[in-house]
This record gives structure tokens, C-alpha cells and sequence, in this order.
């Protein structure tokens, strides 16, 4: 165990800042998430060049091997940035579950794809009946010739309006296969709209869709999606160590600066105190999402309880601090025009992706395991 | 002590229950399942309806157009159109100035402007705050300087509410540069159209736009809009926002929150049933309505107690921190009760002919504006007194620290 | 409605005052407490003569009609003080189960010889497996010749230690019923204990135990017994409502006195949001109080969620007001020898008795009714 | 970064299970079970075991009886030690004096005082805290005059731990009254039965005796029992106080307190079955364990963190803060799990002899202390420095506001 970074993770983070640095100014952010696909293929062309994409690969997945640590530590810099492009949808859900679907021609060539930026991809598995569950799927897959037809609505799918390809999910009597569909497809419907933080996303109807290919067929396409999804919820809980880490830091030179009845608001024992309980949650946020880290490499129960730990913790921190940011700025925490509403908002989505706070909470309870827990 | 309700409450809620069922026409009650800032012109049209019953300001003396309800009938009155997803009325015009031009208004300024607030003609914002004299309003800046029979106004609102739609504001200026801060601000009534006025829009973080700010550049305002006496604005400010002791629990809000996400969570569907049925959701609802009970009974307490009542003032300064907490908290559940689709922005044009765009796919009514919602709701424990203020007045004037 | 005291309840809450003014030091009380009973015998004498056992029963059954109110003003002058005689358990759980129990001969005399304060009785009805659910009956009852046999084992009876008579749920074919019991009788064993805040309660093991009389008989018993318990449950949160506002008062005047750093305790935002939320809790108590006695008058559904929306506020209010007010006495609150660490004792029973916050939520959510509630 | 865990730490786990399962005697692991203050006898008998296998204080430098395990290693022994219900060691003794003493006594006190300490022979209490003198140590008012080779001590201590056990208190002490308050105190070494000493104990609400206070009259003690300078005695009291930077975490407490939870809420019998399978009940223990376990990363974080490590300093902060809170959550939770009889007190003597007394029929030895600990630990937010003082240090030193 080691929690300072290695010469080459330090690189990484490092490269990391500088890209926000120089991108991510207030105005441009603004402008990139005003255009039609919220974000900036030339900026995701440019993260490819960086090889972040897959960073976190094995080599022979033509990835980097910087592992999970790797995805951490991008995800924190865009988080601290509120970064637009589809990391998250796709170097690290999409390409993971692949990374975790049984190997073939077409996987291998999307995986390459997906490293060089070629391609922008997007898994929809998530249903509105789901509640959080992670493995309930009512989409059905029938065969048909060769390959399959597939029904049912997907939502809140991360990067669907401006994916090339969809990665589907769908039941068959042999359980859950996982399907490559193309968004452009006959009786294919993405329906785009924006989460509350400007970003877009969609609900995909699929009625009598053809698939080609099944990446995995019916019983094993659920293992890898959960795969995906394990590494997506150490990505956003990542990303929002970076968000809370960037909203302490806003409000802090606020509460310092902005004067009320003669003081400084930071000067006031209840803003100091609701600071010191923001930063609490902030770090146990950290530690947490080391220990889901870890745990991404723990046989089956043992990772589902870290990981849903990490995630009901992050959740609830996020609101905490998040809410606390705006209530600490004041009105002009409300507005459009400062970052930090921003900020919060981002928080709020993460909050509640991939399954909020009481839904991870349920999955605990229902994924027994001993506890003694940390290095044991 | 009694705590049987009167046979009288009980036949004047039907009484209301049901001309409000029979007034509120059917599209505008159909968008108020909305649940979001309403529409201007669907507030105007039910202000006329409510007018015409003599409805439109309960709160007012019945001889200006008001009525001789109690206390307690006007809340129940409040009561019922929340319940009945009626559009919110102009509260700056009918809840904020009106009390004070009735109570301090000449004869002309009652008869010029209190009707149209009445008939829903004409709208008013509260210019108010400034940039640097929030909270603190003794600091504020904006001047009106005599020029013969009228003020020049110079200056700047901000956090300024409805101002984009309002035909008049009423602001509180510094008449007087000389005397103490308090001793020199009075309280007048501007035209909007008047040349120098402009506005900004604020866009707030729930995608809509209901703060502006409002410059003042060489305003001609006549020294017949001044109210009152020239330097005690800040008393007529002090009365307004002591007006209604109990209008900041928002209890009805909450109340007609609970009915919706009651609604909602029956609608969604979760692996185990409708998400109402699952023990985690359905414990959160009951914790949140067993807590709103308590604030509406806190409420009764304080709309029984006499205005020199002790027990029921100390109670009066809760309202606020408990009733705003509880205010966000409703809708952020309302939105968790949308599963996924409680994270989408569901913009809600405030202009007449616009429709919602890009929308997901919502099913139901109820669930428009409900993402919207818990963003605006953040700002309850903020505007009208931060939290952190009421504890300090709590901790100050009723436990004496 | 009316929130102020009419004439009658003053004069009945300014003599509940003298009482404990007169007769509860802090000093005394400590002596009582540590008696055998726990408690005195004369001031319960001294109780019945002031009219105060019967005070909320009806004419007919030989009270003075003061209805709940009157209770409710009895327990909140006795938690203020944190009074010790048998109220809860003799006058209002055991008296309001007799009341609400079918007429007979038995019944009416135990009411009389109740009220006059010759008799003490403790309702066992609670069992360990019940977790807070009040209809929740395992001990049995069965047929001997014109009386009944009774086996079960009941937990937390309050006052069970020096009770005359027993009231004792069991539960045959036909239902709950309701028997008495004398606590000397053979096969009967009361195993006494104290409660955290120093008050003696008991187990009490039936072992074939021969019951005379039913109250009620199998069917009709647990009617009243949750009537009694509706009554009992206005009783704790009006002690809860006192002892609160003590423990409240007692904080301000020490954080007031107190100094550190260079400044009265007081003087700290901190300390002051603190004390601010405390009231804020207590008043909502209050609030709440208030409509569980309403509500005492409702029908069925409604009554229950009344109640147990009155118990889930009060408790987490005890604990929240409880555990705050010893914070911010400090080390000192936690010592035998200052009255804060009492106080939270006694809220920290309160909050726990005839189920806790978790329970009456369970309770809610298990008995649907419409919501719009108060004035409608 | 790497989160994998080296093959040496699962073995020196695997090593200290072992010696512990096979060391620890049946009796009091038994009594371990009761999980509250431990009989004084059951420590010392446990205290020479460890002493024979030289690891009653690992945190001792090796040539003191020490050992050189890592900050892992030692919290690792120590998070087993409570796993395995071994009692609570003699922490005044062991973790406060005893590394003062290693840094800053003569050798002659090192080998008077520390050997007996490892052994469990003599006990120790500290005398910091004074009736005015908290958290606001400089005030202090207890004096040690100079009387040739003696200091004569006069004074009061209060809030003394285990005084009514202890055979020597280590005393912070005035003996400059002119100097600067935080220069003028000494840090003396006293044992208890001088003549001019007496004790008075101090009862808790959880029904025990742990506290005391302790007075000084005209108490004369050598010259030679004065630790390090003179004057110094504040920096020494700094030095132990920031000894340990993980221990306040008590997070080996509280991961043994959810096992007893578990254990307990699988014994309790519902309606619906064993009480740990209800929802309630089930998702506040998950909601306890997901906060433990993030406590627990904090823990490892700080220990694997070099002394001048901004980022792992800023951590440390907050181990006690929250840690202190799920101390006490834990212990609620665990009393929860009791049902009715988690408001019964179930008093321990501390002396030898005396066993329960009147006790609710508990049938499993893991809830017996369990309501009483409820109530103990509800002043873990306030010793060892309050809450809100944790805070207000996070907020200044940290955030720097």
C-alpha cells in the first residue's frame, strides 16, 4: 500500500492540470456546453492524443496499464474542472465493459477505436423500472436468422446523443446478452435532453432493432456491463472528489473575501464549522474511493460492498457539500454566472448516477459479507 | 386548551374547496400539476376569477378590497389553492406592498394602485436588495435626490424578484445622505416604463429566470410615489416583512409536495413494485410528512396566538428555518422519487407560446418542473434570511444568548 | 381550537408547578430514587388526593373529565422535573386500558381503587420480539375450567417491580384477551432491573399462571390495551415536551455562566446555533404534541399515524435535545452529581419506550391514509 | 498509488490472530465479550502475557521494551486486539507517560518507571485537566513549590482517568508563578500514596466510576521525579498529546462495536424474524459500516503518510472528529439492537468480586455493557478535545479561515 503518487501517476496528474489549465476557462466551458453536442470533438481528439483514453487498459487491450488509478486521477482533474467530454460514457463504461466481454474481432476493433478517439461509444443498459439495481434488465432480445431483434427503452443513457455506436443490453432465455447496435439504425430512437447540469443525454428506444452482433451473448452480458459500471462508479466518484475539492476551494476565497455585518463571512464560527464538516466529508470521500479502488480487485461480494460503500458515501458527501458551497455564496451562489452553482449541480447529477445514496445502501443490505474490513 | 376545529372552519374549507373547483379553469389547473413557476398570463386570468369573488387579498382591510377573514381562514384559504395546484399570485404586489399602501398610502396612492394589483392589471417587484447590502440592507446605496416636484433616482437592485415581468417596483432609496443609514432611506413607487429604468435578467441555476437586476439612471419619479414620510422607509420595510408571521413555513407548499411525490413514487416502477411500496422510499416520505406535521401545527400555534403572545412569537421565528429546510428537502425527494429522470433539466419556458424541449420522456404532469424544483428550492434556505441569520435571531431574541 | 390554557388547566398546571417545586429537589430526588420502590409512596398519596390520577377520565368512571389535556399538562410539569412516581404507568397506560375495557364489576372497582390511589397497576403487554409493534402478542392464554391459564414472558413492564395487580395481554384462538393477574400469585416471577435513568421496571414470566377473570376476553383485549397505549404514548411525549424545556433552560443558564477562552460559552456562534436548533426540536415537539392529543379522537387509521408521527418526531428530538444539551455542558454534564446527565437519561428512555423513531416510522408507512392533514 | 496489500502485513496479521487466539485466556475473553471498562485484574494478567511476548507497547522505542513495527504494523496489532475482546490496556501508562518518559527522562527514571508499566504492575493516571483548566490547559492553578530537594504540590485535578485505580499520576504542575502562563509548568511524576494526596471519584450517567478528582496538600515530592527542565512541561504535555496521531480514531472500537451489532441483531427476534434482516434496522447498520469503512481509509491514509505530509496531517484532523461520532453512533445502534432492554442499565462493578446485580434477563454475554456504553460514549465528542473546538482547529489550520 502506498498513497503517494508514483513518478508516473505524478506525470499523469500533472498532465492532467495543465490540460484543464489551458481548456477549461469559465467562458469556453460555457460556450462548448451551449454547442450541439455539449462538449468538443477537436478537445476529445486531443485527450486521445494523450493516450488518457486508455490509460487505464491492459497493454494487451492496447491500453497504457495505468489501471484504475489511472481513470481516478483524470476523472479528479475533470472534476475539479467540471470536464465535458464523454470520459466517463466512454473510456471508461463502454471501453471497460468491453474490456470485460469475451474477446472477438468486432470487440477488439472497437476497443482500438475507442484508444484512438475514433469512435464514441455508448453502453445503454440502465432502465427507468431499475431503481438502482444494477442487474435488472426488461429489455428482450429474440433471435432472428443469424442475428437478433431487440426491444425496449433505455435511459439516462450517458452519451448517447452523440455516440456512434450503442452498447445494449437485453434479455433472452438464457439471460442477459449484450448487443452492438448502431444509433442510426431503423426503429432506433434516441430521445436527447440535458441532466440538470447542461450536459446531454438520452432515453433509446429500441422497437424490433436489429443487431448483427452480440458481443456477449444471452447469460454472459451482464458480468462485463457490471464490470463497466464498477469502474464507472469509482470514475464518477473520482470525479466528484475533484467537484467537492474544487467547491471548497471556491467557497473558501468567497467566505474570505465577501464581507457581511462588518466581517468577513469567513470570520463567523458557523461558516468556519460548516467548512470544517464540508472538508470532512470531502476526505472520508477520498478515503473511500481508495478503499473502492481497492476493492475493484476483490472476488465478487466483497467488491460489490466496496464499491456500493464508496458510492453511498460519495453521494451523500456531494449533496452535503454541494449544498452547503451554495448556501455558504449566498444569492449569487443561485446564478448562471457563477461557477459554483455549477458545481453543485454536476454534484447533484453524481449524486444520483449510477444509483443514489439509499439504493447503494440497499445493495449492501442485500450482498451479505463478514466485516473486518481494510487490510485484513 | 381545545383542539377541536370550529364546525365553522370546517363548512368555510368547503366553502372554498369548492368554488375553487369550479373556478380554476381546467388548462390552467392542467399546467399547475406543473408545479413550477407560473405562467404570467394564467396568474392574471385567476386573479380576475378570485377578484370578482373578492378573494384576491384576503389579508388586506375588507373597505380596500380585502376581506375580515381570521387568521386562520386566510391560512386555510392559502391552503386550499396550494392544494388545488392553483397558480402562486403575485406576492410582491398583493403580500408585500399592498399591506403597506393600505396601512401608510394616501387616499390617491390606495385608489391609483391597489385596485390593479387587486384585478391582477398590473405587477410590482421589490427593489429591495443591492449588491453590497443583502442581508444588510441599512448599507444600501441606490439615491433619490429632490428636483423640484420629483426624485432623480440613481442606482442599482439586484436579486430583484419578478422583475422582468413587473409594470411598477417599489424601492427602498437614500433621501437623505446626511442621516444616520437607517434614519435616511425612504420607500418609493417607480414606474418601470419610465426612461433611465433597465433591467438584466439573473439566470439561476434551475434553468429559469425570476431574479433580474435593475439599474436607476436619471429617473423621474413624481414626490407623489414617495409613501409615507420621507425617511422612514425603513420602518414601512420592517412591517412589510413582519406582515405575515407565518407565510415563510411555505407549511402548504410542503404539503402539496408530499401529495406529489406520493403521486410520483405510485407511477414509478422499481424491481420489488411501485416505488412507494419500498420500505426505503416510503420511510423517507413518512419521516418528511410526520415533520411537515409538526411545522403546520407549529403554524396553527402561532395563527391562534394573539400578536402579543410570547409563546406564539418564539414559535413565529421557527417557521422560517425549519419550513425552508423542509421545503428543499420535499423536492429533492420528489426528484429521487423520478429515478432516473430526476437529474434532467426540464426547462419550462416562462414566455406564453414556448413548450418544453428536449424533454425526457415524461408520463405525467406532475413530474414536469420537479428537477427544476429541487434546484430552486436550494435557494430556500438563503432568500427572505439566510438559515444562519434565523438561528442567530432564535439564539438571540427568544433563548437570550 | 384553542392553544391557550383555559382557566382550569391553568390552575391544574400551576398546581402540578408547586408540586415539584415543593417536593422535587434535586436532593430528594436522588433519595427517592434510590429507595426500594424507586419512588415515594406518600407523594403518590399525595398524588391521588390532589385529584390528578383520575383527572383525565371521564365522570361516569369516577374521574374529573379532564380529558388527555389534563395528562398531558401532568406529564410535562413531571418530566420538568423529572418526577418518579408511577403516573405513566398506574394513571395513564393501565387506568386509560381499564377504561377503554369492557364494563364489569372488576373493571369498575380497579378504576375506583385506582383513582383514589390504593392500588398500583402495571400493564404487561410488551414482549421482546414485538420490536415496537403494539399488536404483537406471543404469550398464551388457554381455557381451566371457568378461568384461564396464562404463559409468556413480558418485557420493559413498567412499574411491574411494585404493582398490586397486573394487567397481562395473552392470546388464545379466539384472540388477544386481557386478564388479571396478581404479581404474588404462584408461577408469577416479576425479575426487577432499573432503567438507564435509575427507574425500576421488570420482566415477568407467566408459567402457567391461573387468571381468574378476564378484563377482556380473547378477542376483545387488545382494543383497549391500544388505546391505553395511545394515551400512554401523549404521556411520554409530554414528558418529553418537559423534560426538553429543562434541560434546555438548564443548558442556557450554564453556557451563559461558563467561560472559556476568555468568553462566556455563550458567546460563540457555535453554541448559539446549537441552542437554536434545540428549540427549534423542542417546539416542534410541542407542535406535534398538540396533534397527537387531536388526534386521540380520530378514527382508526388516522389515530395511528397521528400518534406515531407525535412518538417518531418526539424521539428524535429527545435524543437530538438530550445528547446536545450534555455537549455543551461538557465533561461535567456527564457526571451523577449535575442534573443535564439525568435529564438525557430519562430522554434517552423516553425516546426508546413503546417504540422508537425507527418504529413509528415503520408504523406509518404500514397504515396509509390520506395526507392533507390538520384543519381539513 | 497502489492499494494492494504486501504479503509481510497479511502475515503479521496472520501472526498476531494466532498468538492472540492462543494467549489470551478463556475467562476474560469471556468477560471481553461484555465490551465495557475491564476489571483491572483481567489487564494486568493479559498485560504480562503480552510483556513476555514484548509487545505490551509497540510504540516504544525497541531498546525500551519496544518494538520497531511500522505505524501499520502497530495499528494492525492493535485492530486485533480488539477484534479478539482483549481488555483495553493501560493506555495512561502506556501510550501518554510512557513515551514522554522514553524521550524525555533520565535513564534512571526510564528504568524505575517503565518496566513496571509494561508489566502491568503499577498503573498510571494523568493529571491534566483542572476545575477551570479544560480545554484551556495554560490556566492551570495546581503549584509545586521548591523545598530544597523536594517540590511541595498543592492544588486540584479533576477529570482524572482511572485515578481510583492508578498507583502514580503524572501532573502537570505550576512551579514558576512569575513566567508566562505555558512557561512557568512542569511535568511531575506523583505517586499516589504520598502522604497530602486524596482522591474523590467522580460517577458518570453510564453508572460508573472512571472519573475522579484528585487533590494535592502540602504533597512532597522528589526533585528527582521532575521530567525533563522545568518549565518545560507544556511542550512534553504537546509532545503526548500529539504522540498518537490515529488513536482517536477509535476505529478498531467501532468495527468491533458493528460486529456486535450484527451479533446482536441476529440474536433479536422481530415479528418479521432476526432484526438485522429488516430494513430499518439492516440499511443503518450498512450506512454505519460504509462510514466506518471510509474512517478506516482516513486511518491508513495518516498512517501511511510521512510526519510532514501536509495531506496526510489534514486527515488526522478529522479521525478525531469523526470518529468521536461514530464512536457513539455505534454504541446507540448497539442498544438499539437490544429492543426493550437497551434502556436497561446493566451496571458492572469494577471491583474484582461483584457481578451484575439486577439485571434485565440478557441471555448472551455481548449485550451486557452494551446500554450502559451507549451512555458512555457520549462523551466521546467531548474529551480529548470537544467537537466543536476539533472544528474550529480544522477550520484555522486546514482551510485556514
Amino acid at each position: 500500500m502506498d498513497f503517494t503518487l508514483t513518478a508516473e501517476q505524478q506525470a499523469l496528474a500533472d498532465s492532467v492540470h495543465r490540460f484543464y489549465e489551458r481548456e477549461y476557462s469559465f467562458e469556453s466551458r460555457k460556450r462548448r456546453l451551449a454547442s450541439a453536442d455539449g462538449f468538443s470533438r477537436d478537445l476529445w481528439r486531443a485527450i486521445a492524443d494523450l493516450g488518457w483514453i486508455g490509460a487505464a487498459l491492459s497493454e494487451e487491450d492496447g491500453g497504457f496499464g495505468g489501471g484504475p488509478i489511472g481513470n481516478a486521477l483524470i476523472m479528479e482533474g475533470f472534476g475539479r474542472a467540471l470536464v465535458l467530454e464523454p470520459f466517463l460514457s466512454t473510456a471508461i463504461l463502454s471501453l471497460q465493459t468491453l474490456a470485460h466481454a469475451p474477446c472477438s474481432a468486432v470487440r477488439d476493433r472497437l476497443l482500438e477505436d475507442i484508444v484512438a478517439g475514433k469512435v464514441l461509444v455508448a453502453l445503454a443498459h440502465g432502465e427507468t423500472a431499475a431503481n438502482g439495481d444494477a442487474e435488472y434488465v426488461e429489455a428482450v432480445a429474440a433471435r432472428r436468422g443469424a442475428g437478433w431483434t431487440l426491444q425496449g427503452h433505455k435511459s439516462l443513457v450517458l452519451g448517447s446523443p452523440s455516440a456512434d455506436v450503442l452498447l445494449v443490453t437485453a434479455k433472452a432465455e438464457a439471460g442477459i446478452g449484450l448487443f452492438l447496435v448502431d444509433p442510426a439504425a431503423p426503429n432506433v430512437r434516441v430521445q436527447a435532453y440535458k441532466t440538470l447540469d447542461g450536459c446531454r443525454v438520452g432515453d433509446v428506444w429500441l422497437d424490433d432493432v436489429v443487431a448483427e452482433e452480440a458481443l456477449a451473448r444471452p447469460g454472459s452480458g451482464l458480468a462485463p456491463v457490471l464490470r463497466g459500471l464498477d469502474h464507472a462508479l469509482v470514475g464518477v466518484c473520482a470525479e466528484a472528489v475533484g467537484a467537492m475539492s474544487a467547491a471548497l476551494t471556491l467557497t473558501r476565497d468567497y467566505v474570505k473575501l465577501r464581507r457581511q455585518f462588518g466581517a468577513a463571512l469567513s470570520d463567523f464560527q458557523a461558516v468556519q464549522h460548516r467548512m470544517a464538516d464540508m472538508l470532512v466529508e470531502l476526505e472520508l470521500s477520498r478515503s473511500i474511493l481508495y478503499q473502492g479502488i481497492a476493492g475493484l480487485a476483490s472476488p465478487n461480494e466483497q467488491r460489490i460492498r466496496a464499491i456500493s460503500a464508496m458510492k453511498a458515501i460519495t453521494s451523500s458527501a456531494a449533496m452535503f457539500v454541494g449544498r452547503n458551497a451554495v448556501q455558504l455564496h449566498g444569492a449569487i451562489g443561485m446564478t448562471e454566472d457563477y461557477a459554483i452553482g455549477h458545481y453543485y449541480r454536476r454534484l447533484f447529477v453524481i449524486a444520483h448516477l449510477f444509483g443514489n445514496e439509499s439504493a447503494h445502501l440497499d445493495r449492501i443490505v442485500r450482498t451479505p459479507a463478514t466485516f473486518w474490513p481494510a487490510v485484513s | 386548551m381545545d383542539f377541536n376545529i370550529a364546525h365553522e372552519i370546517h363548512a368555510f374549507r368547503s366553502e372554498v374547496r369548492e368554488f375553487i373547483e369550479a373556478a380554476l379553469p381546467a388548462d390552467i389547473s392542467r399546467r399547475g400539476r406543473h408545479d413550477y413557476h407560473s405562467r404570467r398570463d394564467d396568474v392574471q386570468r385567476w386573479m380576475k376569477i378570485l377578484n370578482k369573488r373578492g378573494w384576491s387579498a384576503p389579508h388586506w382591510p375588507a373597505h380596500l378590497g380585502g376581506t375580515d377573514w381570521s387568521p386562520l381562514q386566510r391560512y386555510i384559504f392559502q391552503d386550499e389553492l396550494r392544494r388545488a395546484r392553483a397558480p402562486v399570485l403575485d406576492r410582491c404586489g398583493l403580500d408585500l406592498l399592498g399591506p403597506v399602501v393600505c396601512a401608510f398610502g394616501t387616499p390617491e396612492q390606495q385608489a391609483r394602485h391597489l385596485p390593479p394589483i387587486l384585478n391582477g392589471d398590473l405587477w410590482w417587484a421589490q427593489g429591495f436588495s443591492e449588491p453590497n447590502a443583502g442581508s444588510d440592507l441599512a448599507s444600501l446605496k441606490t439615491r433619490a435626490d429632490l428636483d423640484g416636484d420629483h426624485f432623480i433616482v440613481n442606482g442599482q437592485k439586484t436579486w430583484t424578484t419578478e422583475a422582468h415581468f413587473a409594470d411598477w417596483i417599489f424601492a427602498l432609496v437614500r433621501t437623505d445622505q446626511v442621516a444616520k443609514p437607517q434614519a435616511g432611506i425612504s420607500f418609493l413607487l417607480i414606474d418601470m416604463t419610465t426612461p433611465g429604468v433597465t433591467r438584466r435578467p439573473i439566470w439561476s441555476i434551475d434553468g429559469a429566470n425570476t431574479l433580474n437586476e435593475v439599474f436607476f439612471e436619471d429617473v423621474r419619479v413624481p414626490i407623489a410615489n414617495l409613501v409615507g414620510q420621507a425617511g422612514h422607509g425603513w420602518s414601512y420595510a420592517k412591517f412589510l416583512l413582519a406582515h405575515e408571521r407565518t407565510t415563510s413555513s411555505v407549511v402548504s407548499h410542503t404539503k402539496r409536495d408530499i401529495e406529489q411525490i406520493r403521486h410520483l413514487a405510485t407511477l414509478a416502477k422499481t424491481p420489488a413494485g411501485p416505488l412507494i411500496g419500498t420500505h426505503a422510499f416510503a420511510t423517507k416520505l413518512a419521516k418528511l410528512e410526520a415533520e411537515v406535521i409538526a411545522l403546520e401545527w407549529s403554524v396553527l400555534r402561532v395563527l391562534h396566538a394573539s400578536e402579543g403572545d410570547a409563546a406564539g412569537n418564539s414559535v413565529a421565528s421557527l417557521l422560517k428555518l425549519r419550513g425552508s429546510e423542509l421545503s428543499e428537502r420535499a423536492a429533492l425527494l420528489a426528484a429521487e422519487a423520478l429515478g432516473d429522470h430526476g437529474v434532467a433539466a426540464m426547462p419550462l419556458s416562462e414566455s406564453d407560446d414556448a413548450t418544453p424541449k428536449e424533454l425526457p420522456p415524461i408520463e405525467d404532469d406532475e413530474a414536469i418542473g420537479v428537477s427544476a424544483k429541487a434546484m430552486f428550492r436550494r435557494a430556500a434556505t438563503i432568500y427572505g434570511g439566510a438559515s444562519e441569520v434565523q438561528r442567530t435571531i432564535i439564539a438571540k431574541s427568544i433563548l437570550g444568548l
